[in-house]
């Protein structure tokens, strides 16, 4: 018979008929929606046993523990380590985030040789032992021409066992220059050894005190241990502890304060000897300390009366003379009052002058080394190796001077400047820097002044990089020698800032390395071994955790087990100490150096009518400006208030914007004496008018593309300011102008 | 739950301590998997569970004054678990549980009509426009106890609620029912490192919720702690996370009030 | 040609002109396609909608082709319910629209779902205290309906008719139309409303929210009304257009006259209800929620209470007002005014109550999202309309969709000539005839 | 939308709103088949078309 | 549509039957006494397709890595089932053992049986973890606590693995093309019929297993009369007397009970 169109139609029907009947298309169906339920390109992460791994975080000068939960041997999460004497089981966003930086594209996979220009990121993976063999090759010639003080390294980490390896491999090989990167710490460390005479670094007993006095100080920005600084300013709220807050900007510490002073820019200072003015005038200050246990007050004295009146304050600072003198009532009157300083997180030293007039409030109120009070902590004190023989070579290299001029007698209390190198580097015919290290530190981000530093990177002919990660500085060296990440490594970690107590992490290798890498500390063994004596004599390890077995001896099972040890009852003498300085006492003048401590302030640089506006960075926790940029995690927190797409926006205050013709949201171009950059404004009530405040740790080239390219670097807009004092650098900002583009 | 009493899980968060800092933030995208992408500055289409509001009092230098505000899913208990969220999900993706108070969140289920997000006005649900991507070797990191989700659905805030299944399976090899109140806690509360978030069972007299909020059963939960209050109290959402400040302009930017009313009055 | 598909004794252009008059349309109608295919296969991503604006361009779309496509059922109703015999006159027309509306609402809504493999959900898993629920049912039900009620005018084409199974289908089905339009409009009346329903329960959304009666809030009542009222402007509007573009009388005015009046007293009726509705609203329901009815219209750059008069006063209460007088419907530029009118009113009333809904903020520390669709969008919203036109063409082309077409324009049969464009060749003296008797 | 589903529950809401429903899908279905039926049967007569 | 009247003009002015040549009706009877036949045929085509054709297409079968014998090794542990598939500390559930967890037994061959000395060979020497394929794995978005299951409500592996402890081979695997999941989950029966608890592993069969569970306590302390009219409801409506759960939206348990 026929298939006629009929026929066929009715084929169809059946068979429509048939299929509806059949498990075909509702099977089809679910399984389809099943499929897009599982889709194969969403991950599935694996099950396994959990467990945990508890550490200490190395990510900022923190200090913190840290438990990292694994399932089976994926680390899949870090949190605080409860009980823990600096954090007690809280953590940052910084922290939190490691793993991003563990697994994250951002990391060198191996080692690597520069091939093409700098900075043009074209590499070819090399193996260590060709890697090694460059390096000793060129250390190998560089002492052979007695130019071994041509190798620096700048250093993120000193007082630890890679910080003292480094360090201990640069003098036995005959240099001088192991540059620590600057913070804060190098400011306090002068303070204390010039009034006190101890060779120390700064704790605060934040939990016992009852009125903080800030000078600017971050303290929910990442000042000191963050974790620690926010745990107290929790406690503080709830024991009605005062915090007094000095600084332009409302800040979250500012916001958080009971009350925000906002002082003229860089003024700081002065108004902490306004205060010491009134408390020495209506001699509010503690007796039993003062008079039995300090030195030279009457000079002070003098000098502050006559110069610091609350008048005079109040036309340098723009505080009213009657808010000072309340201020400086009760502060002194306050049960254990504290006074702190160190702008924002306290990357920048700052001005000694500044450091000492605030200290000199502590002492008034007599709360040196007493609860609530700042103590001197001495050193870590557990590494007590061998003293290194050098030979004649080394010895000579020793006696050359530091590249950046610490310790010559123009900065005879300076241990470490940093800022000072690229100027040296720059001026000087042959090169002072035939070799470079980078450990744990990233200066081509960090450091300002991007055009003289470029011109002193370009003299450097061989840079090495001990980064981890893909940062500026490793970009822009000729190899790179990476070390293991913290979550991968033993480290000890030998302080944290600001802790006032005794206190030593140790970093343990929670998972295996994810890439080729090796430990910063058995590249330096092994950079020792293949130079050969008498650089291979000071290291009698077998390899860093041979090292680091025989550094701590038994203490290393206890501290393997807990992560840290702290010297929980650690009091710096009974009541007040026996000062180290020459009179045996506090010097409210210091002895030694007499003009230190009396200029307060330093000027900011730029004119006037060229820059009508001062440039101030600020800092945020979410915003990470150091050695480590901000992971994923960590930048998609920041408000579109900062950042928008990949333009940054800078703070500044309506009635100045509105002078300018500048409206919410709108680009403009920001000029310093240092640099320029398009950014967008945001109008903000909280900023000082005639201030624009540039948020700091973005503008980022290097790292993944989750970092790279947002935003301004603030750093790439300011110079080191250098305070006459001590030669530390003291840039709080600098003049700027904002126009419309 | 014929063994169980009836929890009400609920948060506390003290927004004097809290300091902005975006750990609660991190902690909960870590815990949970949620996804990121290269530009997450258009807060718009940026999945934050947790998410930190910077309010302002609107006064001039130097008056100024800014407070933070975490906010993760307020899980409203509505009248009787009907949450603004809940009822109008018309494939049942989402769900009051009466036993947690818990409002659920199925991805699978999900098919993304997005009306419970019209229906949200704490904008506390969010969709996944995009397929999630993680760079090569970072899914290394993903919580197994979490499901990643896929693109083209909405998700949330769950109070870590596989937290709670772990705790609870714990209990059960010591063939426990009930939990102590340490042993299940949030991501967020968890890391928050100014100790700012309280999280407990707001039904149980003993947990420190309970305790601080003193959630009042007469009017739905409200609290009786004066420096208490819950956002957006009026439209009767009846939420379980409460928030605690000294300050009279904070509490008052937690609701809409007419220019007569105020916290106070507005109750 | 094609002149065997023609209806009986009319007139129609010659294929290949009728093709090239479409080319634009097709061309819309691809565009639409390949934007609808990108949201498919990218995902969502491709909109400019987000976590502010979860509803956009598309519900706002989606319901309105409905409220349009409300003539339709609105129509049947007075046809088959309340017995206005004249309207069959315009009632295929009305089926029509009312099919490419509801067909069209059906495809936004697949494109509109994060998961569309999963959009049976909606069915199978169905929460049936979920509006939306409720508007799926309905929906769907309902483009069931229409496509029963469009089936035997497209069973009337000639050459289909020639079948006798089809043939008798169709007359079959002609009996027992009341029975389906009945079915049809008790679904519309639901989710019509529900439509409304919406937006009037999200009670988190004090912009939106209304009281009501049982679980059924008052915009349920006013959507159901106003679709009832602003469907057969829509439809109306339609007609005198195509009567435009094909340049021929399809319907006698009192049919445009009744419909007109009908809809001017919904509309008349409706728009107080709405007033009331927005004065309660405005002064009990928003404020017992601490919102002041300005600071809905105010501190953003678009929602201004500009659009609550657009609404109200020009696109209800003027169409209304002239839709009342019967000078106004007789004339017909005014009339055209007083439907378009109408049709804007409407077009506004279910944007405000998708997006206005979404924009305001409720967190006082929140601020308004503004939004635009993307090109995508756009292309995917006008896909329908071009769909709708070439179907329209189509039906008009090939089935009696006017019944009163043929009388409205007799043949003067001509001397064998070249045939001019617009002369059908097909056309016999008995057709010409045969026209006139079937009035 | 059916009781063996688990999201169905026997109350008071999936009555009513399922109920009507079914209640208009049966009415459509019936219709229908009523239609097709008798278009069946007089096809088979022989009517339709030009043919009666 | 327009009206039935017109409908009857129409048709009586067809009978005028003045239609030109082509537009004759082709006569019933022509092809039109295939039609029934082409229907069926179409008919029983898809239905064949549907039911037979399509089952074969829809699965990958995928052998084991190793064909495991159960039934012995049942024999030699003295825990049962928990001797390999324990408990951890934490309540988690190991699941398939791991390389690590034969070794303990399997250092190196005990047997000359080819698949152990496969086994040693190709995973145990070379420390590689065997690729097993599970057939109750469960999509992803599944949290299924075992110890709620079989600690707290004391049930036998058997209720939902069935009798795999007594096989003395490991059975193919059969993969869904399409949603990657093993067939057990849908059950053998293309139609979805089950005989046995495990025969499926979908949500339904959760949930039917729940229901029954709620059911028993909901029953518990019926008077006998009123047990027997609630049990005639129960048949007739099911799950209409399980009283209410934690659910708002579904009155069973709340979907986080077994989601994640």
């Amino acid at each position: 018979m026929k298939m006629d169109r009929r026929s066929f139609l009715s084929f169809l029907i059946g068979g429509a008929a048939g299929t509806t009947l059949s498990p075909l298309p509702w099977k089809l169906t679910d399984d389809l929606a099943i499929w897009s339920q599982n889709w194969p390109w969403t991950p599935v992460p694996a099950g396994g046993e959990v467990t945990f791994v508890e550490t200490t975080c190395m990510l900022c000068p923190g200090g913190c523990g840290v438990t990292v939960r694994k399932v089976g041997d994926r680390a899949v999460k870090i949190e605080g380590t409860p009980g823990h004497p600096v954090n007690g089981g809280g953590i940052c966003i910084l922290g939190l985030s490691g793993l991003q930086l563990l697994y994250g594209p951002t990391r060198v996979p191996a080692p690597l040789r520069r091939a093409g220009g700098r900075g043009e990121n074209r590499w070819e993976k090399i193996s260590w032992d060709d890697a090694l063999a460059l390096v000793v090759e060129k250390l190998a010639a560089l002492r052979e021409n007695r130019l071994s003080h041509t190798l620096a390294c700048i250093s993120g980490t000193d007082g630890g066992t890679v910080g003292r390896l480094m360090e201990r491999f640069l003098t036995v090989y005959g240099s001088p220059n192991f540059i620590r990167t600057p913070s804060m710490r190098d400011a306090y460390e002068m303070t204390l050894h010039l009034m006190q005479g101890v060779q120390a670094s700064a704790g605060f007993d934040v939990e016992n005190t009852d009125f903080i006095l800030s000078f600017g100080s971050g303290i929910l920005e990442g000042w000191g241990s963050p974790v620690r600084m926010f745990r107290a300013h929790s406690a503080w709220k709830e024991n009605g502890a005062k915090v007094v807050q000095i600084e332009p900007r409302l800040s979250n510490t500012a916001a958080k304060s009971d009350k925000w002073l906002p002082v003229n820019p860089g003024t700081e200072g002065a108004l902490a000897l306004g205060l010491a003015h009134v408390i020495l005038k209506e001699s509010l200050h503690r007796r039993e300390f003062v008079d039995f246990y300090a030195w030279g007050l009457d000079r002070w004295k003098n000098e502050v009366l006559s110069k610091w009146t609350p008048e005079e304050v109040e036309a340098v600072t723009g505080i009213d003379k009657s808010t000072t003198v309340a201020l400086a009532r009760s502060f002194a009157g306050a049960g254990r009052p504290l006074a702190l300083c160190g702008r924002g997180k306290g990357s920048i030293p700052g001005s000694i002058g500044e450091f000492m007039a605030v200290h000199a409030l502590n002492a008034l109120v007599g709360n040196i080394n007493r609860k609530g009070g700042v103590w001197a902590v001495p050193g870590p004190d557990y590494i007590r190796w061998p003293e290194v023989e050098m030979d004649a070579t080394a010895a000579a290299g020793m006696q050359q001077p530091r590249v950046d001029g610490a310790g010559t007698e123009k900065y005879i209390f300076a241990r470490h400047l940093l800022h000072r190198v690229p100027e040296m580097v720059a001026a000087a015919d042959p090169s002072l820097v035939q070799a470079l290290f980078i450990l744990e530190a990233n200066p081509y981000y960090t450091l300002s002044d991007p055009a003289l530093l470029k011109k002193a990177w370009d003299k450097i002919p061989f840079i090495v990089s001990f980064s981890s990660f893909m940062d500026e500085t490793a970009q822009n060296a000729d190899l790179i020698l990476p070390n293991h990440m913290y979550l991968e490594r033993y480290e000890d970690v030998p302080y944290a800032e600001g802790f006032n107590k005794p206190y030593i992490g140790l970093a343990k290798p929670v998972v295996h390395p994810q890439f080729s890498t090796m430990h910063a500390g058995d590249v330096i063994l092994r950079l020792a071994k293949a130079l050969g004596d008498p650089v291979q004599k000071a290291f009698p390890w077998e390899d860093y955790e041979g090292c680091l077995d025989e550094t701590f001896g038994d203490a290393l099972e206890t501290l393997r087990e807990t992560g840290y040890r702290v010297e929980a009852d650690f009091a710096p003498g009974s009541g007040y100490p026996a000062f180290g300085t020459a009179s045996g006492r506090f010097e409210f003048i210091s002895e030694e150096s007499r003009d230190a401590g009396m200029q307060a302030m330093v000027q900011p640089q730029g004119e006037e009518p060229a820059f009508p506006l001062i440039l101030i960075p600020f800092d945020s926790q979410r915003l990470a400006n150091g050695y480590i940029g901000d992971p994923p995690f960590v930048i998609k927190t920041v408000p579109d208030t900062v950042l928008k797409g990949d333009a940054l926006f800078v703070e500044v205050h309506p009635e100045t914007a509105k002078a300018i013709g500048l409206s919410e949201g709108k680009a403009a171009l920001l000029a310093t004496p240092k640099g320029q950059a398009r950014v967008r404004v945001h109008l903000f009530e909280g900023i000082m008018p005639g201030l624009v405040g540039i948020p700091t740790g973005l503008g980022h080239h290097a790292y993944d593309g989750y970092l790279a390219g947002k935003g301004v670097n603030a750093n790439a807009l300011m110079g080191p300011v250098e305070d006459g004092a001590s030669g530390l650098n003291a840039a709080w900002g600098i003049r700027a102008k904002l126009s419309r583009v | 739950m014929k063994h169980e009493q009836a929890k009400k899980y609920g948060m506390v968060i003290d927004l004097d301590k809290c300091t902005g800092c975006g750990a609660c933030m991190v902690a909960c995208m870590a815990e949970n998997n949620v996804p990121f992408k290269e530009d997450e500055t258009n807060k718009l289409d940026s999945i934050t569970w947790m998410r930190v509001y910077q309010l302002t009092n609107g006064k001039p230098f130097p008056d100024t004054d800014i407070c933070y505000l975490p906010r993760p899913c307020m899980h409203c208990e509505g009248d009787h678990g009907h949450s603004p969220c809940v009822t109008v999900c018309p494939a049942i993706a989402t769900d009051y549980g009466l036993d947690t108070g818990i409002v659920s969140q199925i991805y699978t289920r999900c098919f993304g009509c997005r009306y419970c997000m019209a229906a949200c006005p704490y904008h506390a649900r969010y969709f996944n426009w995009w397929d999630p991507v993680w760079p090569n070797g970072m899914e290394k990191y993903l919580n197994p106890n979490v499901s990643p989700r896929m693109r083209g659905v909405v998700e949330k805030c769950s109070f870590c609620y596989h937290r709670y299944q772990l705790a609870k399976d714990r209990a059960f090899m010591e063939d426990r029912r009930e939990l102590e109140e340490e042993e299940y806690q949030t991501a967020c509360t968890q890391a928050c490192p100014a100790g700012a978030i309280v999280f407990g069972d707001l039904n149980n007299e003993t947990h420190r919720v309970h305790q601080i909020v003193q959630p009042d059963p007469a009017h739905a939960g409200r609290p009786k702690n004066p420096k208490a209050f819950r956002l957006l109290e009026r439209l009767g959402t009846n939420p379980k996370v409460y928030y605690l400040s000294s300050r009279e302009w904070v509490r008052r930017a937690g609701d809409n009030y007419l220019p007569h009313e105020g916290p106070s009055g507005g109750h | 040609m094609d002149d065997a598909l023609f209806p009986k004794g009319v007139k129609r252009c010659p294929l290949p002109e009728f093709l090239m008059k479409l080319g634009p349309v097709v061309a819309l109608l691809i565009w639409g396609v390949v934007a609808m295919l990108m949201c498919w296969i990218k995902g969502l991503n491709q909109t400019n909608m987000n976590d502010a604006y979860g509803f956009a361009a598309w519900i706002w779309a989606d319901l309105t082709v409905i409220a349009l496509g409300g003539g339709a059922f609105f129509t049947g109703f007075l046809r088959y319910l309340i017995g206005k015999e004249n309207l069959k006159n315009i009632i295929n027309f009305a089926v029509l629209i009312g099919f490419i509306c509801y067909s069209s609402a059906l495809l936004i809504l697949a494109i509109d779902i994060g998961q569309p493999l999963r959009g049976w959900f909606i069915f199978w898993h169905a929460n049936v205290h979920s509006m939306l629920t409720e508007v799926a049912f309905c929906l769907t039900c309902y483009f069931g309906v229409l496509t029963i009620e469009y089936l035997p005018l497209v069973l009337e084409n000639r050459q289909i008719d020639r079948v006798p199974f089809f043939h008798n289908l169709s007359h079959h089905m002609h009996a027992v139309m009341p029975l389906f339009a009945a079915t049809g409009a008790f679904l519309s009346f639901f989710h019509q409303g529900s439509l409304g329903g919406v937006a009037g329960v999200l009670f988190g959304r004090p912009f939106a929210f209304r009281e009501g009666l049982f679980i059924w809030p008052w915009t349920f009542f006013l959507f159901t009304w106003s679709a009832a009222a602003y469907g057969p402007c829509f439809t109306i509007m339609l007609a005198k257009i195509t009567e435009k573009v094909t340049g021929k009388r399809l319907i006698k005015d009192d049919v445009y006259d009744l419909l007109a009046k009908i809809a001017g007293w919904m509309m008349a009726t409706y728009i107080v209800a709405k007033i009331i509705d927005t004065w309660y609203w405005a002064t009990v329901t928003a404020p017992a929620r601490g919102m002041t009815f300005m600071q809905f219209y105010s501190n953003n750059p678009f929602y201004g209470i500009w659009i609550l008069i657009l609404e109200i006063v020009i696109g209800g209460v003027i169409p209304a007002a002239i839709l009342l007088t019967r000078k106004g419907r007789n004339t017909p530029p005014v009339l055209m005014t007083a439907v378009v009118l109408g049709v804007i009113g409407v077009c506004v009333n279910r944007w405000v109550m998708v997006l206005q809904t979404l924009a305001v903020p409720v967190l006082p520390f929140e601020g308004w999202p503004m939004y635009y669709p993307s090109w995508q969008e756009v292309a995917t919203t006008l896909l329908p309309v071009a769909y709708g036109i070439i179907l329209v063409a189509f039906s008009y082309r090939y089935l009696p969709v006017f019944p009163q077409e043929a009388e409205l324009n007799p043949i003067v049969s001509e001397p064998a000539a070249p045939p001019a464009p617009e002369t059908d060749t097909d056309a016999e003296p008995a057709d010409a005839e045969l026209s006139p008797a079937q009035a | 939308m059916f009781p063996f589903n688990f999201e169905w529950i026997w109350d008071m809401s999936h009555l009513v709103f399922m109920g009507g429903l079914w209640f208009a899908l049966t009415i459509l279905g019936l219709g229908m088949t009523y239609c097709i039926i008798k278009a069946v049967i007089d096809t088979v007569q022989g009517k339709g078309g030009g043919h009666h | 549509m327009s009206t039935s009247d017109d409908k009857a003009k129409a048709d009586a002015l067809t009978d005028t039957g003045k239609q030109p040549e082509q537009d004759k009706p082709e006569k019933g009877n022509g092809a039109s006494g295939s039609i029934p036949f082409f229907f069926l045929v179409g008919f029983i085509a898809s239905l064949l397709v549907g039911w037979v054709v399509f089952p074969e297409f829809l699965y990958s079968e995928k052998k084991q890595p190793i064909d495991f014998n159960h039934a012995l090794h049942v024999d030699m542990v003295d825990e049962g089932c928990e001797s390999c598939h324990f408990f951890r500390e934490d309540g988690s559930f190991s699941g398939v053992p791991g390389l690590a967890q034969c070794i303990e037994c399997h250092e190196e061959a005990q047997t000359d049986h080819p698949e152990e000395v496969k086994f040693v060979t190709q995973y145990v020497e070379k420390y590689r973890e065997v690729p097993w394929l599970v057939y109750s794995r469960q999509p992803n978005c599944v949290f299924f606590s075992h110890a709620a299951h079989v600690r707290l409500a004391k049930m036998d592996c058997v209720t939902c693995h069935g009798p795999i402890g007594e096989s003395t081979h490991s059975r193919i695997y059969e993969e869904n093309r399409i949603t990657g999941l093993s067939r057990d989950i849908w059950g053998r029966n293309i139609a979805g019929i089950k005989r046995n608890s495990w025969d499926r592993m979908k949500m339904d069969d959760c949930a039917e297993c729940h229901a029954e569970a709620a059911e028993k306590t909901a029953s518990e302390g019926e008077a006998p009369i009123e047990g027997f009219f609630n049990n005639i409801i129960r048949i007739a409506f099911p799950g209409s007397l399980s009283g209410r759960k934690s659910s708002v939206q579904t009155q069973h348990e709340a979907c986080f009970v077994c989601h994640k």
